[in-house]
């Protein structure tokens, strides 16, 4: 065992960190939050140049061939910067499914366009009912001559709306079990009968309801087997979950550096208020709390990196990540008092984050009966 | 012993939800968490004081009701169950007027409570600073005497009433000389003076009922001090007790609990009704269970104000618990929507009305304002139970 | 609303306080608990002299003919004083029930008894189940020339090895639902075919097993109506509850008590440790929870008192004393340090028979669910 | 970064779970909760010394393993998961050794670490009095110098080992003179001493593993001293980090986690097994979580120790952390348990042979033993977060 990072890793975080930190002040995360798109174009281009759309990418396709738990590195750091843009869509949602189940012909197409940041991709999963469980899925895709025809509602759609593809998960047909007869399809966004409509949120990350009316997709667009497509989105899922995990370890970090900062400083009663033996209790289980996400999302990254099965590791990491989240940001607000509670202090930018990275990819309730079913129970 | 509300009590209540019901009916507006501090309606509050539901507890010698203070209560309760827009008349009717009934003068009595009571003083607490928060006592805003006035300095922050306010309570420090908690004094004043201005402060939820209120050389007559000079700072503790009483701690989303129960008996999840999900049906039967101890909590407290004492520990015990209620069920709410909890109030899909997503980031505040659950708990050890640091 | 004691409440709290104090120091708690038997005839008679076992009964049985609220009270200074023996068995499952449900031959033939201390009573409902509800009853009772046969096992029985008589819940006719079908017997605890074993407990309070081997009972021992016996059971149980809360008030009160007058007088560091503020947020919390249970449990008390429908009210005292406990109890613990978790300090006394009136007659998930019920979940 | 155990450590692992799952079979114990501090067999001790595994991370220069705290981690863990009597050598085992490995003169190590190795030591903890707990600076225990000699006095309290003790380890104040923490000093020797008094204490659960140590002119030979004399206090606050990381502060009850899986496998609640039950399996899987987690805080202070780095912030977090844990588990079982939960260990009924109950109780000393939970956290507030009082 070794808890140790490598220099490589260090000088990853450093270097995020300082672009981040660079680019990335809360007023541009705010000025880009209020944007439609979400993004900065201009500052995407830059990362793209830096390597981090194409970090865990094999150098043929244009990649720098790092692993997975350097790309945890790099999103923990994304996390405590609050990037605002489709980062995770197109190289979580995106990248690594095409990489992992794609033909060599859909990787020579899309990755190259992905590591160079030219390709913007994302995953149409959930549907009305919010799950992630193969029952959710009830958009349907239909065997035309030359191809399928897709139809269905997607709903809290990750950045469909500057998305140039999208993959659509879909019921390709009608099997005993759900799990069954689920396809993954590679879709134009630009499709004829895709229309997509931004949903507002708490983190205003862009969250889209996309409607499939009639949308043609070629054979050739399947990512992996036909009907047999539930197995790869269990596991974009998962990993989709663990690096979520490392985001939110980023998230929680900040809120928590935040708040340690602030009791040092902010005086009442002639002392500092982190002079009171309660704030600093608070403070403890904010940063156990932290640190228990941050084992376990280390823990889940380092295994998906290896290739090891972690199905009760990733659950383990994303429940504690979920569970844990609303009770640090609930104690970094009553340690900064009042003013943490206003649209123009930093610390709102990581509550609302926080919240949406809770649900998203499975809350803990979703993950303890992963985990019921992973002891057998 | 009697845990029963009065029959004129029960018909009050009553009469409480036909208006407020009727009023919703209308299509007057609609039910919000946090709408005592949030919605101001003027028009609604008007209404309100036409009921003569503004003064409830006020001797009747000076316009009010005489009301008790378990009928103010149930009065509120309603308010907050419907989630009505009191913003306007909320903290003159709390806190200002029970605050010149018991300090004031006869001629503040004569001026000020008929303006209340009309539901015309949209009152802003100006009593926190930027150094001075929990640590009221060391606020440095100044009231200089110059003849028959006092010339006020410095800055407010958290002021509440929104662009409303027309009306201030300030707490200044008239004598810097002495000990913090000595020199100390209440006023209460129009905000339209040369001198004063106003710069909202944006919630975490967007909300706008928070002020930055700056007085440079604002000139008011010495007819503004509420009670003894230099003795407002006691005078205060007896209020705050009073504010940490309101219901407002307990149910400022109740709402939001409302829409909670009509959601999971609606919402199916794998085909049968969230309602049915034993984690779902325990979490909710426990947050009842909660709201209504703390109903009692709350509802002692007004017995002890009938009885003719001041609450004490029994109000911070209230306030404490109330604030960690509200926000243990605003997570539970935003749990069980899932995904669809992160759906702003803006949005066509959103859940409950918006309510939980906004009660999960307004409620962050309840436990900081009016004594952070922190000081209440001091005050409870402190007072009650005779702990204390050596 | 009114949430004062009356003066006669007062007097008689602090005359029971004063007698328990004195007859039941812990080292008469510990001896007693220690007895076979669990009780001390001599005290029992002296309480009964006081009144106490009449209190809630009819001056034409011998009772004072005092309330059930007036009742309340006094449990929560036996609670308090960690009363051991029949006492709750005695009057709550027994005496109650009869002026209740039984004729007015019952009446006279069993309540003067129990009024002058003269029977114990118990009652025998739950069995290996372990559940409050109506499908835990299947022991047998059926009909015989004269009278009924009972068979079955019956557990956690309080008091049953020194009890004269049981109240038996017993099935009587098969029915589709099972709250139907059941029957009360008023059987005399040294019948033929009754065995009994004490089981060791928590609480060291005397719960028993009883085996009822064809036990024969007249048919004039049918408490209320026959097959029409769960609405009264039900009560029995609501009453019970509540009354249970008003024991764990007076437990957990003295707990508190206990705890905030050893944080004044322990020192560590220089000073005593209730100066710490840790130490004082956890005993406000400790005194907010016992403070809950006290208005709930009298709110119930009040109610059953008035003879107004409570389940509703007695469900959530249950489950707030219940659920409570547990946290106040280990707070306590934690301010107490190691000399609490001795036998020779009186805390464990408190700390054990938490535990068992917090399941006692409904957890905290029982009445959840009942609440979720009322509430038209 | 590597959350692996190599092939060395898994198959140390095997062993030591064949070693244990051989003993059970053969009926030589029973798995209990707490058995490290409350099992005590001497034969089981010769055993688990036969095998090499006292002294497990002893140089071998002294007769050790010279292997790595992982590996000890990985040894105690299975003891811990088995329920192995292990309370005969653990005191030696974990902290004794260590210290004489540390801070022993050469004729310590060659004489004590042999005898612990043999698993002869039985040792008990002689460090809190009863006015010196938490607080542990201000112990008043004398050790006299007075020639070769050191003469004790006074009184010591929570000394583990039972019955058995044989040598025991004490703080003793040698400097009475000196600001508090820099007048102590440790010492270790055997029992059977004149003046030398030994009084159990009985815990809870009716158990028997501290005592009440009295010394009355005790006369020891300067050997004894551990380390340098007036430096006890920083040598222990690096011994007590070392203790708080012992897996026994989160797995002293993993036996019972074991038994309550089977458990509510087992058990039919309503024709259903409990397992099936949606509020039981969530907590189920919680503690699982729970416990995973706290297995992760563990081994880091484990890999810590194994960089030569003394673990500090990380084994109070660790050992808080553990401690919370058991009593959460403990809480669970009871309450899953319902009535069940209430029968003690002799009871034919008790399900879960009757740890339940028993960790319910016993449980509430874990976040007091060596280090108070209040006491990690402002640790954990001071040495890590530096936040202090002014």
């Amino acid at each position: 065992m070794d808890l140790v990072l490598t220099e490589e890793q260090e000088m990853l975080k450093k270097m995020a960190s300082d672009f981040l930190t660079d680019k990335f002040p809360k007023t541009v995360v705010k000025e880009i939050e209020e944007t439609e798109s979400g993004y900065s174009p201009e500052i995407w281009k830059e990362m793209a140049e830096l390597g981090w759309m194409g970090l865990v990418f094999p150098e043929e396709y244009g990649g720098v061939d790092m692993s997975f738990l350097d790309l945890a590195m790099l999103l923990e750091e994304m996390g405590r910067a609050c990037l605002p843009g489709p980062y995770f869509s197109t190289v979580m949602l995106g990248g690594l499914p095409i990489l992992d189940a794609g033909s060599d012909k859909q990787k020579q197409e899309y990755l190259p366009g992905i590591a160079s940041g030219k390709t913007i991709f994302t995953l149409a999963l959930t549907e009305a009912s919010a799950r992630y469980d193969a029952a959710g899925v009830e958009a349907k895709a239909t065997a035309d001559m030359d191809g399928y025809i897709l139809n269905g509602t997607k709903l809290f759609v990750p950045d469909a709306h500057i998305a140039d593809y999208m993959l659509c998960v879909a019921r390709t047909s009608d099997e005993a079990k759900p799990e069954d007869g689920i396809t993954i399809f590679i879709v134009d966004a630009k499709s004829p009968g895709i229309s997509c409509s931004l949903l507002k949120t708490i983190a205003n990350d862009k969250l889209c309801e996309v409607v499939f009316d009639q949308v043609k997709v070629p054979k050739e667009n399947i990512l992996g087997e036909p009907d047999k497509g539930w197995a790869e989105v269990k596991k974009i899922v998962e990993r989709a979950a663990a690096a979520k995990c490392c985001d939110m370890v980023g998230c929680l970090q900040e809120a928590l550096d935040m708040t340690v900062a602030y009791a040092k400083e902010r005086k009442q009663y002639d002392q500092p208020i982190g002079g009171f033996q309660v704030i600093q209790h608070y403070c403890v289980d904010m940063f156990t709390d932290v640190e228990g996400a941050r084992l376990s999302a280390y823990q889940a990254a380092w295994m998906i990196s290896e290739g090891l099965p972690c199905t009760q590791e990733v659950a383990i990491a994303k429940a504690w990540a979920s569970f844990a989240s609303p009770r640090v940001m609930a104690l970094a607000h009553q340690i900064h008092g009042a003013i943490g509670c206003t649209i123009d202090h930093d610390l709102q930018y990581y509550t609302r984050r926080a919240s949406a990275d809770g649900v998203t990819f499975g809350d803990a309730n979703f993950y303890r009966e992963v985990v019921a079913r992973e002891m057998g129970l | 012993m009697n845990f029963k509300f009065t029959d004129e009590q029960v018909k009050f209540r009553q009469e409480v939800r036909d208006f407020l019901e009727g009023e919703i009916k209308q299509g007057l507006w609609q039910p919000t968490c946090d709408a005592w501090i949030m919605a101001h309606d003027p028009e609604f509050t008007r209404r309100v004081s036409a009921k003569g539901w503004i003064g409830l507890t006020w001797p009747k010698e000076y316009g009010g009701q005489g009301r008790s203070f378990i009928d103010r209560l149930i009065l509120t309760e309603e308010m907050l169950r419907y989630g009505a827009p009191a913003a306007c008349h909320w903290f003159a009717d709390r806190q200002i007027g029970g605050a010149i009934v018991h300090y004031g003068t006869d001629e503040q009595k004569e001026e000020i409570l008929p303006i209340i009571m009309k539901g015309e003083a949209y009152v802003g607490l100006g009593m926190s600073e930027p150094d001075a928060g929990s640590d009221l006592a060391s606020l440095k805003t100044r009231a200089t005497e110059d003849g028959d006035d006092f010339i006020i300095d410095g800055q407010k922050t958290w002021t509440s009433g929104g662009s409303n306010m027309n009306w201030i309570y300030l707490v200044a420090r008239t004598d810097p000389e002495a000990p913090k908690a000595r020199g100390i004094s209440e006023f209460f004043f129009r905000t339209d003076l040369p001198g004063v201005s106003v710069s909202p402060i944006v919630d975490i939820t967007g909300g706008v009922h928070f002020n930055e209120v700056f007085f440079d050389n604002v000139r008011i007559p010495k007819t503004c001090l509420i009670g003894e000079k230099n003795r407002g700072f006691y005078q205060i503790l007896n209020q705050l007790d009073f504010e940490r009483s309101g219901m407002e701690r307990l149910m400022a989303n109740y709402p939001l609990f409302e829409a909670l129960i009509q959601y999971v008996k609606e919402t199916k999840r794998n085909g049968k009704p969230l309602a049915e999900d034993p984690v779902v049906r325990s979490k909710i039967a426990q947050l009842k269970i909660e709201l209504e101890v703390g109903r009692l909590y709350m509802y002692r407290v007004g017995v002890i104000m009938d009885e003719g004492r001041a609450p004490n520990w029994e109000s911070s015990m209230s306030k404490a618990y109330g604030t960690a209620f509200e926000q243990r069920l605003a997570t539970a709410a935003i749990e069980i929507a899932g995904l669809y909890g992160q759906l702003s109030p803006a949005s066509r899909l959103t859940p409950m009305r918006g309510m939980a997503y906004h009660s999960y980031l307004s409620s962050k505040g309840y436990s900081l304002q009016a004594g952070s659950s922190e000081v209440l708990k001091n005050i409870i050890a402190g007072r009650k139970l005779e702990l204390s640091a050596k």
